[in-house]
C-alpha cells in the first residue's frame, strides 16, 4: 500500500468522494466495452486477409514489450526516487563511453527487432498481396470497373462475354457480386470527390480518384454478404455510401452472370451514349 | 549594443534616441531576410513542383493548336528585368562604398535605383502585353490546364512584382527623406535581395513556359 | 528595426497590450488566444462526440443555438464543419500559437539572455496575421451555403467547387494562408534571435532543450509552411478564378485538367512535418522539466538535441505514409516505409534520455513534472502505434480509420497539448506573477490523463474493428453498428476529459488575479529566465548576462551539500 | 517600419475581400452549363436561375408600382418584392391557383441553399437534373425544370409538400438517392425551392395544374386471405392489366393464353419472362432516356415494398413512364391482390437465387418464352 501511496503524490485525492462519479462514469465505459461482441474486424474473407492479423498481433506484441518497458522505467524512479530530505539525485550527463555505446546498442536494437523485422514481412506481404495485381487476360481474373459517385458506387463487370463497353455489361449500384475463389481485379475512378474503396472484411482498401485509375484486388474465400464502405471523406453523406458485396459459388455465380447479362442487355439503349462510361481496362 | 554585453546600464532601461545601425544590425537584417527568401524559395519551388507534375500530364507540351503567350515579348521582360535587378543592385552597392567614394554617390544611387525601378515597371507592363495577348486570342485560366498553369503562375509572381516594386519605391521615399542612406542601408539592401528573388523566380518561369 | 535599440516603454494602452512590440506582451497574446481556441475547438470535440455517441439526438444546451433549423441537432454538413473546423482550430489556431507562439515569445529571449525578439515589429505582424487568420477562420463558420466541409487537410476535388459551392472553403484555404503566414514570421524571427540574439557565453551546447526544441520547429515553419501556403494560393485560385490545377478531365470524357493527387503531396510535404513543429516544442519542454524536477542534468544533451535533430531532417522525407492507399507506386510506398520506420530509432534515443535522465534522480512531482511525464507515455502510446500505420500492410486496412485518429491525438495533440499544460503551469509564476495552485494543478492532471489515455485507447480498437473516422453516424452500416458501444464509451471517457479542463479554466483565471504571489525562482532552476525578478522588467535584463554554465547543473557534486542547482550566471566551483 | 504594418493589415483585409467577393461564377466554373431562362446574379457561389423573373416582370408592367424590385438582389431568390416590402414568390389571385402558397425570401433563400449544398452534385446548381455526379447515371436523376416526378404516389401530375418529403426521407432504393437525414424544416424549406424552380407557365408555376392528394391506402380486402390475393393478382396482373406487357411475365405461354382466355396459337411478346424496355419523358441533355420495367424477382423497386407500398405505388402509376395511374381503371380489390402478388414474387424470389432459377428456369423450358 505504500508504494501506492508513493505512486500517486496526490494520493489523499482518492479519498475524496468526489472523486467516485468518475470513477463510477469510468466503470460505466468499461462496462459499455465489455458489452461489445466484435471487438476486431471479424474472419478475413480473402485470401491474404490473414496477413493483416499476422501482422498486426506481431506489431501488437513488439509494441507491447517496448511499451511496457517504457512504463516500468517510468514507474521505477517515481516509486524509488523521489525527493526527500537528505536524498540527492545522482549527477550523470550521460557523456560517457559506456553511456553512449549504451545508446548505440539500444539504436540499433529498436532498429532491427522493431522496424526490420516488420520492415521485412510487410515488404514480403506487399509483393505476394497487395501489389500482386493478378493478370487481366487470365480467364480466372475478374474484371470489375468502378465508378465512384458522391454517394454511390457503380460497378460494371463485362457480363458473359468477357468485354467492357459492351451491351451485356452488368451495371449495378451498391452491390457487387463476385464468385468465390477467383482474383477479383479493380479498376477504379470516380466522377466527383476522392473516394476510398473500403472492404473489410476482405482487408482491402485503395483510394478512388477522379481522373486516374487505380488497381486493386482481392480474392475471396468465403461465400456470403459482404460490407462496402467507403473510407475517404467525400462530403456529408459519406456515411451513407455503403453497399453489398456478394460473393457467389461458381456455380451459381455462372448462372447469376448469365441473368445478369441478359438482363442488362434488355435494359441497353444504344443510342443513349451518355449512358456507356465503361474505359479501356488499365494494367 | 555591443556584442561583448558587458554595458552596466544604470536605472530605468536606457533608451538610445539616434538609432544608428551598426554592422552587426545589418548582419541580422540580411540573416532575416535571407531566411525569408529562403523561406519563399520552398513556395515557389512548391509551385515549380506543381508546374512539373503538371506539366507531365499534358502528353504534348507546349499543347498543340492554341494560342500559346508570345515568347518574344517574354524573352524581353526577361532581358528588362535582369537588367533591372543589375541596376537595382549596383545602386544598392554604390550605397555601401558611400561612405569611402564621397557623398556624391547618394545621387548616383537614386538615379541607378530609379532606372532599376523603371525598369522593374516595364517589366510589369510587359507581363500586362503578354496577358492581354492571350486574352485576346481568347484563352483565359479556366481554358485550360496549360492557362491555367500559366495565367496562375504569373499572377503570383506578378504578386511579387507588385510588392517588390513597392519596397523598392518605399526605399527611394525613404533615402530622399534621409531615413535611409550609407549609414543606414539595411533595409534598401534587403530590397534589392527581395528583387533579385523576383528576378530569378521569373527566370524559372520563364524558362519553365518559353524554353523547355 | 533592430532590437538593439532599445525604445521607451510604451505608456499608451494601445502600444502597451495591443499593438506591443514586447515579446512577453505577445507571449501573453498568444498564450490567451490560443486558449480560447482551444477552448472553441474543445467545445467542437464534445460536440463530435455527442452526435457519435447519440446520433441524431439534440445537442443538449448549445444546440438550440447553434441548429436552430434541426431543432439542436447537428446536420450532417454541421457535423462535417465541426471536425473539419476541430482539425483546424487546434492545430493552427490552438496549439500554434500556445505552444509556439506563446512558448517560443517567452521562453527564448527569456532563456537566452536577450532584451527582446530581434525583430519586434515583425513579432506584433506574427500575432496579429494569426489573428487575422483566426478571425477569418471563425467568419467562415457563418457564411452562406456553409463552412468548409472538407476534412482539415482539405483535400480536392471536394474542396473545390466540384465539392463544394460555398464561401466557407475559400475562406478556410485564406485562413490557413494567413496563419502559415504568421508563422512564418515568428520563424524567421526565432531562428535569427536564437543565432544572433544569445547572450555571451551561452553557445549552441548550452541552450536549454526547449529553445533546441523550439529552434528546430521554426527551421520547420520556415522551410515547409511556405508549401502549404503555395497549395492554398493554388486551392483559391482554383475555387475562386477556376483555374483547373486540382480539378481533374474526367476519364471518360478526357479533356485536359489538373490533379487532386498532386494536392496530397503538398499537403504532406507540409503535413508531415507540421506534426513535428507541434511536437517539437514539447519534446524540449519535456527534457527541461525533467532534468529540474529530477534535479538531474538532462541525460544525453547531445544525443537528445542530435536525435531531435535528425527527426527535424527525417519529418521531410517520410510525408508519403499519410497517402499509402492513395496510389503511391509500390517503389515510393517502400522507400516511405522505410524513411517512416527509421524515425523510430532517434526517437528511441530520445525515450532512453527522458528514462534516464529520471533514473536515480530526486524526483519532485510538481503539476508541470506530471504533465512532463504524461508525455512520456502518452507519446510512448502514439508513437509506437505508429508502427501499424507505417507498416503498409497494417495501414491498408487501418487507414481512415479510429486507428488512426486515436494515433495522431495521442502523438501531435495530447502530447503537444500536455507539453503545452506542463509549461503553462512552469512558466506561469514567471509570466504573471502569481502561482498556479498545485492542488487543483494535480486533479486537472489526473482527470485529464486518465481520460484521455480511454478515449483514444478505445479509438485503437474502434479503428482495429474497422470502424472509418469522419462518418456522422456509424450506425447507419450494419457492419459497424455492433461497435456503437465503442462510440458510446469515447464520448463519456471525452466528456470527462472536457468537463477536467474547466478545472484548469478556474485555474488560470484564479491565479492569474487571485493567486499567491510568486517568487523570483520557485522551482530551484538555474536558467536565465529565472535569473531576473518577477514580473520581468522591460526589456528584461539591465545587465546582459553572461553566460557560465549549461543549463542544468544539477546535485553537481562540486555545489557542496546545501544547494543541487545554480545559475546558469554562476561559474561552477572548482 | 511601424506604419507598415497598420498600411499592411488594411492592404491585407483589403486584398481579402476583394478574393472573398469573386466567387466562382457561371463562365468560370467548368461544371455549370449556360443558363437557360432568366439568369440572375446571386451572391454566393453560384448563379441560379430566378424562376418567376419574367412572369413578375409582367405582372410588374401591368401593375406598375406593384412590385418594386428583384428579390434576387435582396438576398432572396426567385421573387419579387411589392410596395409593401413583401416578398411574393407565387402570386395568389381569385382562387384559380390550386396551390397558392406563400414561401417568405428567407424561406427559399434556406431552400436555395440547401439545395445547392446537398442536392445539386447530382440534381445540378440549377436543379436541371444534371450535376457533375449525374454524368452516366442511369435512372437520370430528376431534372426540376420537368415537373415529373415518378415516385410520389399521388393521383395527379404535381406531388404535394408532404409527398415529396416522404420521398426525400425514403431515398430510392438502387439509386444513389439516399434516405435524407435532414430536418422537416430543412427540406419543406428546399421543397419549396424546388417547386419555384418549375419553368415559366408550368408544373407549380401554370394556373391549372394541380396537386395531387396522396393515395389513400385503403382497407386490404385480402388482408386474411393471402393465398388468395396472389391467385387473383396473378390473374390480374396477366389478364385485366397486362403488366407482362412491361414487366416479365411470370407464366409460361400456355398459361397466359389460359389466363387471358385467348385462342389455341395466339403469340405473345418474345421474351416473355424479361422486361421490356420502355420510352419515358425524362430528358438527359435534351434527350429522353428509356426506363426499364424491373422484374420483381431481380430488380430492387425504388419506392418501398410492403403491400401497402407497392398498392400506393401501383394505384398511382409511375409519372412520365409507361406505367399508367390505375387508380380507377381497376378496383381497389385489384389493386391490392396485384400488390400481394408482386410482394410475394419479391419475398419467394428476389435474393432467393436457387429457387428463383428453378422457377424462371421452369417458365423458359417450354421454349417459347426464351
Amino acid at each position: 500500500m505504500s508504494m501506492l501511496k508513493t505512486l500517486l503524490p496526490s494520493f489523499a485525492l482518492l479519498r475524496s468522494r468526489w472523486l467516485g462519479c468518475p470513477l463510477a462514469l469510468m466503470l460505466t465505459s468499461t462496462w459499455a466495452l465489455a458489452q461489445d461482441k466484435r471487438w476486431g474486424p471479424g474472419e478475413p474473407a480473402s485470401d491474404y486477409g490473414d496477413r493483416f492479423y499476422d501482422l498486426f498481433w506481431l506489431i501488437t506484441i513488439l509494441v507491447s514489450v517496448a511499451f511496457a518497458l517504457v512504463v516500468v522505467l517510468l514507474v521505477i524512479p517515481v516509486l524509488r526516487d523521489r525527493a526527500r530530505p537528505g536524498h540527492r539525485a545522482s549527477f550523470d550527463h550521460g557523456k560517457s563511453l559506456h553511456d553512449k555505446r549504451l545508446t548505440a546498442i539500444i539504436s540499433i536494437v529498436t532498429f532491427i527487432v522493431l522496424d526490420a523485422w516488420v520492415l521485412v514481412i510487410a515488404m514480403k506481404d506487399l509483393r505476394e498481396a497487395y501489389w500482386a495485381i493478378p493478370d487481366a487476360k487470365d480467364p480466372q481474373t475478374y474484371r470489375v470497373e468502378v465508378l465512384a459517385q458522391q454517394w454511390a458506387w457503380n460497378f460494371r463487370a463485362t457480363g458473359v462475354d468477357g468485354e467492357f463497353g459492351t451491351a451485356d455489361d452488368i451495371l449495378t449500384i451498391n452491390e457487387l457480386v463476385v464468385p468465390l475463389n477467383r482474383p477479383v481485379s479493380f479498376n477504379m475512378t470516380s466522377k466527383d470527390v476522392i473516394h476510398a474503396l473500403f472492404l473489410p472484411e476482405m482487408r482491402l482498401k485503395r483510394d478512388v480518384n477522379p481522373g486516374a485509375i487505380n488497381e486493386a484486388w482481392f480474392k475471396p474465400i468465403k461465400e456470403g454478404d459482404f460490407t462496402i464502405l467507403c473510407a475517404e471523406l467525400c462530403g456529408f453523406a459519406h456515411y451513407q455510401m455503403y453497399g453489398k458485396l456478394v460473393v457467389l459459388e461458381q456455380g451459381q455465380f455462372n448462372e447469376w452472370e448469365a441473368e445478369a447479362s441478359r438482363l442488362a442487355s434488355t435494359a441497353f439503349d444504344a443510342d443513349d451514349t451518355e449512358a456507356h462510361w465503361a474505359w479501356d481496362w488499365q494494367e | 549594443m555591443n556584442t561583448t554585453g558587458t554595458i552596466e546600464l544604470h536605472g530605468d532601461a536606457p533608451v538610445d534616441h539616434a538609432p544608428r545601425e551598426t554592422g552587426r544590425d545589418r548582419v541580422n537584417a540580411t540573416l532575416g531576410m535571407i531566411l525569408f527568401i529562403g523561406s519563399w524559395t520552398m513556395a515557389f519551388g512548391t509551385l515549380l513542383l506543381s508546374f512539373l507534375v503538371l506539366r507531365d500530364k499534358i502528353a504534348v507540351w507546349p499543347p498543340a493548336g492554341i494560342a500559346l503567350p508570345s515568347a518574344p515579348i517574354a524573352g524581353f521582360a526577361t532581358l528588362v528585368l535582369a537588367a533591372s535587378s543589375v541596376f537595382v543592385e549596383r545602386a544598392s552597392r554604390s550605397l555601401a562604398l558611400a561612405p569611402a567614394v564621397g557623398a556624391d554617390r547618394r545621387a548616383s544611387f537614386s538615379s541607378l535605383w530609379i532606372t532599376g525601378m523603371l525598369l522593374g515597371l516595364g517589366f510589369a507592363l510587359l507581363q500586362a502585353w503578354l496577358w492581354y495577348d492571350l486574352i485576346l486570342a481568347g484563352r483565359t485560366q479556366t481554358s485550360g490546364l496549360y492557362e491555367s498553369l500559366f495565367f496562375g503562375l504569373t499572377w503570383v509572381h506578378a504578386a511579387h512584382v507588385l510588392v517588390g516594386l513597392s519596397l523598392l519605391g518605399w526605399a527611394l521615399v525613404g533615402s530622399k527623406r534621409g531615413r535611409y542612406g550609407p549609414a543606414r542601408r539595411s533595409f534598401i539592401s534587403n530590397a534589392a535581395l527581395f528583387w533579385h528573388f523576383v528576378g530569378i523566380v521569373w527566370l524559372f518561369l520563364f524558362l519553365g513556359f518559353f524554353v523547355f | 528595426m533592430s532590437s538593439d535599440h532599445i525604445h521607451p516603454e510604451p505608456t499608451t494602452f494601445l502600444r502597451k497590450h495591443v499593438f506591443s512590440t514586447d515579446h512577453k506582451v505577445i507571449a501573453k497574446q498568444f498564450l490567451w488566444f490560443g486558449l480560447i481556441w482551444l477552448g472553441i475547438g474543445g467545445i467542437m470535440a464534445m460536440m463530435l462526440r455527442w452526435q457519435l455517441a447519440n446520433p441524431g439526438v439534440p445537442v443538449p444546451l448549445l444546440g438550440g443555438l447553434l441548429f436552430p433549423r434541426t431543432g439542436g441537432v447537428i446536420d450532417p454538413a454541421s457535423y462535417n464543419t465541426l471536425f473539419t473546423m476541430h482539425g483546424t482550430i487546434m492545430i493552427f489556431l490552438g496549439l500554434t500559437p500556445a505552444m509556439i507562439g506563446a512558448l517560443g515569445n517567452w521562453c527564448i529571449p527569456l532563456m537566452i539572455g536577450a532584451r527582446d525578439m530581434i525583430f519586434p515589429t515583425l513579432n506584433m505582424l506574427s500575432f496579429w496575421a494569426m489573428f487575422a487568420g483566426g478571425a477569418v477562420g471563425f467568419y467562415s463558420l457563418f457564411v452562406p451555403l456553409g463552412a468548409t466541409e472538407a476534412g482539415w487537410t482539405g483535400y480536392p476535388t471536394l474542396s473545390t467547387t466540384v465539392g463544394g459551392v460555398g464561401q466557407g472553403e475559400t475562406l478556410w484555404a485564406i485562413a490557413v494562408f494567413l496563419i502559415g503566414a504568421s508563422s512564418i514570421m515568428g520563424g524567421i524571427n526565432y531562428i535569427t534571435t536564437v543565432i544572433r540574439l544569445r547572450a555571451p557565453g551561452m553557445s549552441w551546447m548550452r541552450l536549454p532543450l526547449t529553445v533546441w526544441g523550439l529552434f528546430l520547429t521554426s527551421i520547420l515553419n520556415v522551410l515547409f509552411v511556405p508549401v502549404i501556403g503555395s497549395a492554398m494560393i493554388l486551392l483559391v485560385l482554383d475555387r475562386v478564378f477556376g483555374t483547373s490545377f486540382y480539378v481533374p478531365a474526367s476519364i471518360m470524357s478526357g479533356g485536359t485538367g489538373g490533379d487532386p493527387i498532386l494536392y496530397q503531396h503538398l499537403f504532406w510535404i507540409f503535413g508531415h512535418p507540421e506534426v513535428y513543429i507541434l511536437i517539437l516544442p514539447a519534446w524540449g519542454v519535456v527534457c527541461d522539466l525533467l532534468s529540474f524536477f529530477a534535479r538531474k542534468p538532462a541525460f544525453g544533451y547531445r544525443t537528445s538535441v542530435g536525435s531531435m535533430v535528425v527527426i527535424t531532417v527525417l519529418s521531410a522525407v517520410v510525408y508519403g505514409h499519410h497517402m499509402f492507399t492513395t496510389g503511391l507506386s509500390a517503389m515510393l510506398g517502400e522507400s516511405f516505409m522505410l524513411l517512416t520506420m527509421i524515425i523510430s530509432v532517434p526517437a528511441e534515443v530520445l525515450f532512453f534520455n527522458w528514462l534516464h535522465t529520471l533514473w536515480k534522480g530526486s524526483l519532485r512531482l510538481t503539476t508541470p513534472m506530471l504533465f512532463a511525464m504524461s508525455v512520456i507515455f502518452v507519446f510512448g502510446l502514439g508513437g509506437l502505434t505508429g508502427i501499424y500505420l507505417a507498416t503498409i500492410g497494417t495501414d491498408i486496412f487501418l487507414h481512415d480509420t479510429y486507428f488512426v485518429v486515436g494515433h495522431f491525438h495521442l502523438t501531435m495533440a495530447a502530447s503537444a497539448l500536455f507539453g503545452t499544460f506542463g509549461a503553462v503551469y512552469f512558466w506561469f509564476p514567471k509570466m504573471f506573477g502569481r502561482m498556479m495552485s498545485e492542488k487543483l494543478g494535480k486533479w486537472h492532471f489526473w482527470l485529464s490523463f486518465v481520460p484521455l489515455v480511454i478515449v483514444f485507447c478505445i479509438m485503437f480498437i474502434s479503428g482495429y474493428a474497422g470502424m472509418p473516422r469522419r462518418y456522422y453516424d456509424h450506425t447507419s452500416v450494419e457492419y459497424l453498428r455492433p461497435l456503437q458501444h465503442l462510440n458510446v464509451a469515447t464520448s463519456v471517457a471525452a466528456f470527462l476529459l472536457g468537463a477536467a479542463q474547466l478545472i484548469f479554466v478556474f485555474n488560470f483565471i484564479k491565479s492569474r488575479w487571485w493567486g499567491k504571489p510568486a517568487p523570483q525562482n520557485p522551482w530551484d532552476v538555474g536558467t536565465l529566465d529565472w535569473t531576473i525578478e518577477t514580473p520581468v522588467p522591460h526589456y528584461n535584463f539591465k545587465t546582459i548576462p553572461v553566460v557560465q554554465c549549461g543549463p542544468h547543473e544539477f546535485s553537481n557534486p562540486v555545489l557542496g551539500p546545501d544547494t543541487d542547482w545554480i545559475y546558469q550566471t554562476e561559474k561552477l566551483p572548482d | 517600419m511601424r506604419g507598415i504594418s497598420w498600411q499592411g493589415l488594411a492592404v491585407a483585409f483589403g486584398a481579402l475581400g476583394l478574393l472573398t467577393s469573386l466567387q466562382t461564377s457561371d463562365d468560370d466554373n467548368p461544371h455549370a452549363r449556360a443558363p437557360r431562362g432568366v439568369s440572375l446574379v446571386v451572391t454566393e457561389g453560384a448563379y441560379l436561375r430566378a424562376p418567376g423573373a419574367d412572369w413578375f416582370a409582367e405582372r410588374a408592367k401591368a401593375e406598375p408600382g406593384r412590385f418594386t424590385h428583384d428579390a434576387t438582389l435582396a438576398g432572396g431568390i426567385g421573387g419579387w418584392v411589392d410596395a409593401k416590402g413583401e416578398y411574393w414568390f407565387v402570386e395568389m389571385e381569385e382562387g384559380e391557383w390550386v396551390y397558392n402558397q406563400w414561401a417568405s425570401p428567407e424561406r427559399l433563400t434556406a431552400g436555395r441553399r440547401d439545395f445547392v449544398q446537398f442536392c445539386s452534385s447530382c440534381h445540378g446548381l440549377e436543379g436541371d437534373g444534371y450535376g457533375r455526379s449525374a454524368q452516366h447515371l442511369r435512372p437520370t436523376p430528376r431534372s426540376f425544370q420537368q415537373n415529373k416526378f415518378k415516385f410520389t404516389k399521388v393521383i395527379a401530375d404535381l406531388p404535394s409538400d408532404e409527398a415529396l418529403l416522404a420521398v426525400i426521407r425514403r431515398g430510392l432504393a438502387g439509386t444513389p438517392m439516399l434516405p435524407w437525414d435532414l430536418s422537416d424544416v430543412q427540406l419543406l424549406d428546399i421543397i419549396q425551392y424546388i417547386k419555384s424552380l418549375s419553368p415559366e407557365e408550368s408544373g407549380w408555376r401554370d394556373v391549372y395544374s394541380q396537386v395531387g392528394d396522396a393515395i389513400e391506402v385503403t382497407e386490404d380486402p385480402w388482408v386474411d386471405i393471402k393465398e388468395r390475393a396472389i391467385v387473383r393478382g396473378r390473374e390480374v396482373y396477366h389478364g385485366a392489366a397486362s403488366c407482362h406487357l412491361c414487366h416479365p411475365g411470370y407464366v409460361t405461354n400456355e398459361e397466359l393464353r389460359v389466363i387471358r382466355k385467348d385462342p389455341e396459337g395466339t403469340t405473345y411478346r418474345e421474351n416473355l419472362t424479361y422486361p421490356a424496355l420502355k420510352d419515358s419523358e425524362y430528358e438527359v441533355l435534351g434527350r429522353a432516356t428509356k426506363v426499364m420495367p424491373p422484374d420483381f424477382t431481380w430488380h430492387q423497386l425504388r419506392a418501398g415494398i410492403t403491400t401497402a407500398d407497392l398498392f400506393q405505388t401501383i394505384a398511382s402509376g409511375i409519372k412520365g413512364t409507361a406505367m399508367p395511374q390505375w387508380k380507377g381503371a381497376l378496383p381497389d380489390e385489384d389493386l391490392w391482390a396485384l400488390a400481394h402478388y408482386v410482394e410475394d414474387l419479391i419475398v419467394s424470389y428476389k435474393d432467393q437465387r436457387p429457387e428463383r432459377s428453378a422457377f424462371m428456369g421452369g417458365l423458359r423450358t417450354s421454349g417459347d418464352n426464351r
